[in-house]
């Protein structure tokens, strides 16, 4: 292909944008609604994942030592605790600070465990955290192994259900994100192809006038390219400027501030991209697709 | 293979059964001018689609300036379709693009220099009688109008056969002999052009070679003829 | 109010500016037959699409059938184009119809009884030729035997006036002279009949009112007049 | 219009399903894809509701009796609570029987309750469970003023927190299921205007052959209809398949099991409903709406 014909196809593929107006603007409304579809859900999914993972960060092992253990004893421990593989952090909390614990945990009722101090029954424990949530089992077995440990709890009953809860919540997200993601760029490609079929005429003629395969195509890749470009800028704009009023009216709402949605940067970049790359292909794509049928005479 | 369009034993019959030809042998020579007549629904405008493929062909073999049209290739028939100028009975033109779009489209398709376009349309144009309509669109046109930038778009690139369905058939007399004798004119430079009309007094008056059609078969095929057909 | 047809004054301005009629007055008797002839872009299709409100007039006043074309009301304009068989210079069939059901489309819509569909179909598509393609879709027709199919469908409701523009463009002679035996016959009958064609044997062998418009202006109005409109 | 004109626009809308085919099916089949995103979204909006239902209703107001109480008192009280207007249910809890749901709630650390079975420092309480949830506030507020309650407790901030969190949960729904109606009614009708658009010359010639306005309508209002019909078929069947399968799964997995979703009847036949209708009004609306553009001739 030579340059100047290169620049007719930029050309007549911008202008058809143009010359069929009603049809552009169907198509385009077309790739804007359900591309703003998409982008929605996908920060939604993107900020449930979020939250199931702060959730599921805050799971910790509790590690009982024998009630005989001396001090010298415990820094040795807390080593071979912190050697385990996946260990995040190890905060040791002794029995003093934990029947202080359970008094402000007991609120009102403290006074049921006054006296406890003289004899306390509590044992000293070491709080310890995971980088990764499934690695929790693992480092509970490891941590049961070392001498002087007695107990090792994580609500083991508790966490299961949990992380069953927030594994079956980001399923459904994902099954959602990839069936809705389907669903667009079926949507769009629909709608392209039927945009197209009204101009199967058209390209028959360019056919019989001796046109190339190519020399048809080009202008509608370009038109396709457009046609994604311009479809996803109203759901970029509205995506990304109703998150960041969500999320100050979320930060300015006291009772709701424990929600922990995900900062503005880099999501917006993130959804930015992805809605142009995905209107884009479709709109390439569905073009292709369609412009191949009539291109057999 | 000096002829610039011959049929062996050509036959077409449409996927609704119909045998639109039954059997077309024809040899047309470099520079020939040869007009196809015959009652509606002979078979005319079918003879013609299958020189450029529009149609193809149930039985026999078409060679048109050299190629084996059946045989083509995919990527070669842009080649074959180039070297035709069709001027097609419904006219199809490009409905989104103005006259001068509609004619300059096929000169983009051979990839020719701008220059040579912007020069080479309005020229065209000037001999249809069009040019004072360049940018109207084609249905902003008259049914004359329009006929006239089917034949302006058929010769622009001047091909080596010029292949007209009834070129004439909305065009009043006068127009109609001003396009014959462009068509002459042409022809005399070489091009083989090839008719179907229905116009007798072009037909009885222009003497050229007359192949008549009647339900799918050649039943006359005459140098300087008339038009009637009947027997 | 006696008239069919009148026309007063009347301009069509299109909207991008080309002046397509300019001025004028006719009037056309119940039971003529008119032929409207004139170059290629004059006005022809124009002054016909008028008519039955296809176009709106610019400036002026036209009455079809007791109708006043311009102030109609929106429900009105079917009563008008019931009473008006219209042959299209683009035939304008139905693309997903077949021949048959493209004829009783234009019964169906007045309600017709089946019965009587059933009956007149067959009937015209036998007078036009058509009877044994009843089942073809619009382009799975030749050209010839579309322009017939419209024919047909303007007959079928013996309306009061036809209106043909030029209906035997794509015909070959024969058929032609066939169909306008047929509208000599329906006009007998007392339909008025209202035909640009470009048609000069046809003009001049059956001589009727010949109606030149050239540039937008009628330039002659001639009764039992010859198709030339040179001066 | 005449029974046999009537007769003819519902056999040409059928027939023109089909004469039409591959615009047809391109226009069904964005009614299938975009019903059926909108009815799993339905579902999945319903289902939420419930979820939130079920876990506010199970907040209770603990009531609890001054220490000097008499026996013979306490029904009295019983009877002043129930009379107040949302009480579902009130429960009386002995200090005795409160001792024992404490200790056992301290399981392992029961220990450290022995011993207060003597000389018990707990109340005589009532559990009051309300109608609505958004009651309690006012049931508490009514049952602070009779005799001898001491205290009134419902654990207000946590139960603030958690209705504000539902309420959150309620409204990204149901502005989830609007905007998710608005979208599918404005891609089905859009894809349909656009079918409708390669018709356009179809009906300027029925126009021009006499027809009047509503004699070129009804074919297409039939059409409409069944281009509705025909669309919300598959998502219906695959919605309540899917949801059946679904509520098996669930209810086959135990870990799963408080997952208390709605049973498959009523719900399969309110989305089925749902859909029809919403497929059928917008086929109807979609084709009488574009048709109407093309009428003016
Ligand atoms: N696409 C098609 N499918 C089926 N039959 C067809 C098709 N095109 C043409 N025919 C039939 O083939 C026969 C020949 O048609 P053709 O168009 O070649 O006639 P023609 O000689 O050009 O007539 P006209 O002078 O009316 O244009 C006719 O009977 C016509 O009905
Ligand atoms: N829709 C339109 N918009 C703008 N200009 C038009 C339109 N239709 C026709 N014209 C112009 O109006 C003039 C008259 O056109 P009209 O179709 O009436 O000619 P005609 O006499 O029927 O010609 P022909 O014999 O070629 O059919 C022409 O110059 C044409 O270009
Ligand atoms: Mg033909
Ligand atoms: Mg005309």
């Amino acid at each position: 292909m030579r340059i100047r014909t290169f620049g007719r196809h930029l050309k007549e593929g911008t202008k058809n944008i143009v010359r069929n107006g009603w049809m552009t603007f169907a198509a385009v409304s077309a790739v804007t609604v359900t591309l703003l579809i998409l982008g929605v859900f996908l920060v939604l999914a993107m900020n449930i994942n979020h939250i199931a993972e702060v959730i599921e960060n805050q799971v910790e092992i509790t590690v009982e030592l024998d009630l005989s253990i001396e001090e010298s004893q415990i820094s040795p421990i807390e080593d071979q605790i912190r050697n385990i593989d996946g260990v995040k952090s190890v905060v040791f909390v002794s029995k003093e600070e934990g029947l202080e614990q359970l008094k402000e945990r007991f609120g009102e009722d403290a006074y049921l465990l006054e006296g406890l101090e003289e004899e306390n029954p509590l044992n000293d424990i070491f709080i310890v955290k995971a980088y990764k949530p499934e690695n929790i089992d693992y480092i509970a077995k490891e941590i049961t192994k070392i001498d002087l440990v007695t107990g090792v709890d994580y609500g083991k009953t508790t966490v299961d259900k949990l992380f069953a809860v927030t594994r079956w919540i980001r399923h459904i997200g994902l099954i959602f994100v990839v069936g809705l993601s389907f669903t667009a760029m079926f949507l769009i490609a629909n709608t392209i192809k039927i945009t197209i079929y009204a101009r199967k005429r058209e390209i028959e003629i360019m056919k019989l006038v001796g046109a190339t395969n190519w020399f048809i195509r080009w202008p509608f890749f370009v038109e396709g390219t457009l046609l994604g470009i311009l479809g996803s800028l109203v759901p970029i704009v509205l995506i990304v400027f109703g998150y960041e009023f969500l999320l100050e009216k979320l930060n300015s709402n006291l009772t709701l501030s424990f929600f922990q949605l995900l900062p503005l940067y880099p999501l917006a970049y993130q959804i930015s991209i992805l809605l142009v790359s995905i209107g884009v292909f479709i709109g390439v794509w569905g073009s292709m697709m369609s412009v191949h049928r009539f291109l057999k005479i | 293979m000096n002829y610039m369009i011959e049929m062996f034993n050509v036959w077409k019959t449409y996927p609704n059964g119909v045998y639109a030809l039954r059997g077309i042998n024809i040899k047309i020579d470099k520079g020939e001018f040869v007009y196809v007549v015959g009652p509606s629904g002979a078979g005319k405008s079918t003879f013609i689609k299958l020189m450029y493929r529009e149609e193809r062909l149930t039985k026999g073999k078409i060679f048109v300036n050299g190629f084996n049209v059946e045989r083509l290739k995919e990527r070669q028939i842009p080649q074959l379709r180039r070297n035709i100028g069709v001027i097609f009975q419904d006219y199809r033109l490009l409905p989104n693009l103005n006259v001068y779009e509609n004619v300059s489209f096929a000169m983009e398709v051979i990839e020719a220099p701008k220059k040579t376009i912007k020069k080479r349309v309005p020229e065209v144009l000037e001999l249809v009688g069009l040019k004072d309509k360049m940018a109207a669109l084609p249905n902003q046109l008259s049914g004359g109008e329009q006929q006239r930038v089917a034949i302006a778009r058929a010769l622009v690139n001047n091909p080596a056969v010029i292949i007209a369905d009834e070129p004439t058939g909305n065009l009043d007399p006068e127009t109609s002999w001003e396009i014959m004798e462009l068509f002459e004119k042409i022809n005399f430079r070489g091009t083989t052009i090839v008719m179907a009309t229905h116009n007798k007094e072009i037909v009885d008056t222009m003497k050229k070679r007359v192949i008549v059609i009647k339900d799918g078969k050649v039943t006359r095929d005459e140098y300087r003829g008339g038009y009637s057909y009947e027997d």
